[in-house]
């Protein structure tokens, strides 16, 4: 029944990993938005966002995704989306998020798309 | 039983710390009324930007506030409520811009009426500003859709 | 935030089947208060228990009917109550034989109000048949009690 | 969230065993007492009702093996409770039903205990 959420960050090999665990909602996603939010200003432009923990998202977790997307583009980074389950990749594809946003299987592959861009 | 239609009431302080105890209502009440699981995920979702649309809005915060989510369930279909006390708004003043464009301007809202709109099957809107506005929602079930 | 209460209230058909439902809604309103987990699963079973009580006795399954379930929590306590306008009863008529005369008599009821007074702080009733019975029950959290 | 019930049943060794999964409150006792009733009308009277696959019970539930338990041992027969979890052991203990029904670990304890008799 409890689906906690949480946020957690961790650099490796010049690339942000935020880990999302649990619901994002109105209630969650300020939290989720400092943690994208510190990176930014870290100047930290790769970034990746792992989600298969991720059960719940609504339309206040989506507008983080969108809020950043366009600075860490014009800096030469990107935002690249993994592990969706289909509940909530569903969700981002209602929206047309999949025409925006690099949505990939799992961590490897995004760390990839890094490497080949 | 079966011409019946079941009413399910449900009334929360105005805070999104209560937006979970508030899918889990409509959760439960759209599997009792057989809805497929990607249904019950679009009301869950389309309750959720509502009810969230009044905390933010409609009451700006103001936990002191009530939020009223309302469910009439039959034969035909899931009708859902959510009712405020609040300010109100003209929902025919909001054009929904294109995502295109939202990112362009970095903005991380104005997706939820949009989502609203995509999940249910009717959405409409009473507005009578501080006395009593209805958002209402309609999920067809599928042999009557 | 601090000495405001909050109030919750569930009005959901008077049908065993909505019990799910009102566990899930006394289980998130527990979590919120910070009750533990063993403290969650008491207030999820004892609201259980006298909604399900109300469901068979005070309305006879009679589905039409409502039950309603209020919840208050401030710094102090959740406070519950399980509202019915059905037929009433008189709980000090109410004496709760041994669980060993139970088994003997091959019984399978009885064991509800005495699980009810086991598991909250405090219980009271106020009846007034047909017109609004009310079962109180208080959980007092722990720094206070 | 989801935490549907259901009830099976099996014979082994002219031991009955009907597992429960999910929750027994006062909308699902009924189906767990046809099955009790099942075994003794077909005079089973060994019986294991394994609940570790159980995740709440309320005194619906805890009613049916308080009605059970009086007749399968005046024939001879008892109900063994095995593999309960820690929050519904407790709804057991609050009643006392320790005292009066055999809780045992898992399904081999329970077997054991019927052979042993
Ligand atoms: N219940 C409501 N009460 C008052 N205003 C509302 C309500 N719902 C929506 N609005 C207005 O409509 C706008 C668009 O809403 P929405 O599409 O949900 O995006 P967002 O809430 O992210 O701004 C809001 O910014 C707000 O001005
Ligand atoms: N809400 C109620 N309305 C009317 N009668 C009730 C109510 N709650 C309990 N009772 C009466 O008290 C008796 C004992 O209740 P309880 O201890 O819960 O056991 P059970 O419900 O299994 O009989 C019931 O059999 C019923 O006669």
């Amino acid at each position: 029944m409890a689906n906690p959420f949480s946020v957690q960050t961790s650099i490796e090999e010049g690339i942000s990993l935020i880990t999302l665990e649990g619901f994002v909602d109105a209630y969650t996603a300020p939290e989720f938005e400092t943690a994208m939010q510190a990176q930014v200003d870290a100047g930290h432009h790769r970034i990746i966002v792992n989600c298969d923990q991720l059960h719940y998202i609504s339309s206040a977790g989506l507008g983080v995704f969108m809020s950043f997307v366009e600075e860490v583009r014009e800096r030469g980074g990107d935002i690249k989306i993994c592990g969706l389950i289909p509940k909530v990749r569903h969700t981002f594809e209602i929206l047309g998020f999949q025409e925006i946003f690099d949505l990939v299987e799992n961590e490897a592959q995004a760390r990839q798309r890094f490497q080949a861009a | 039983m079966a011409a019946i239609a079941k009413k399910f009431t449900l009334e929360v302080p105005s805070s999104t710390e209560n937006l979970v105890l508030i899918r889990d209502f409509v959760t439960r009440i759209a599997q009792q009324a057989h809805l497929d699981e990607q249904e019950i995920s679009n009301l869950e979702l389309a309750v959720d930007e509502a009810c969230a649309n009044v905390i933010e809005h409609a009451y700006g915060q103001d936990t002191r506030q009530e939020v009223i989510i309302q469910a009439i369930c039959d034969e035909e279909a899931v009708r859902i409520s959510v009712i405020d006390t609040g300010k109100g708004f003209d929902p025919t003043g909001v054009t929904p811009a294109s995502i295109d464009s939202l990112v362009t301007e970095r903005r991380s809202g104005g997706l939820g009426i949009r989502l609203i709109k995509a999940l249910m099957d009717e959405v409409s809107y009473q507005i009578q500003p501080g006395q009593k506005n209805e958002l209402h929602m309609i999920k067809r079930l599928r042999k009557h859709a």
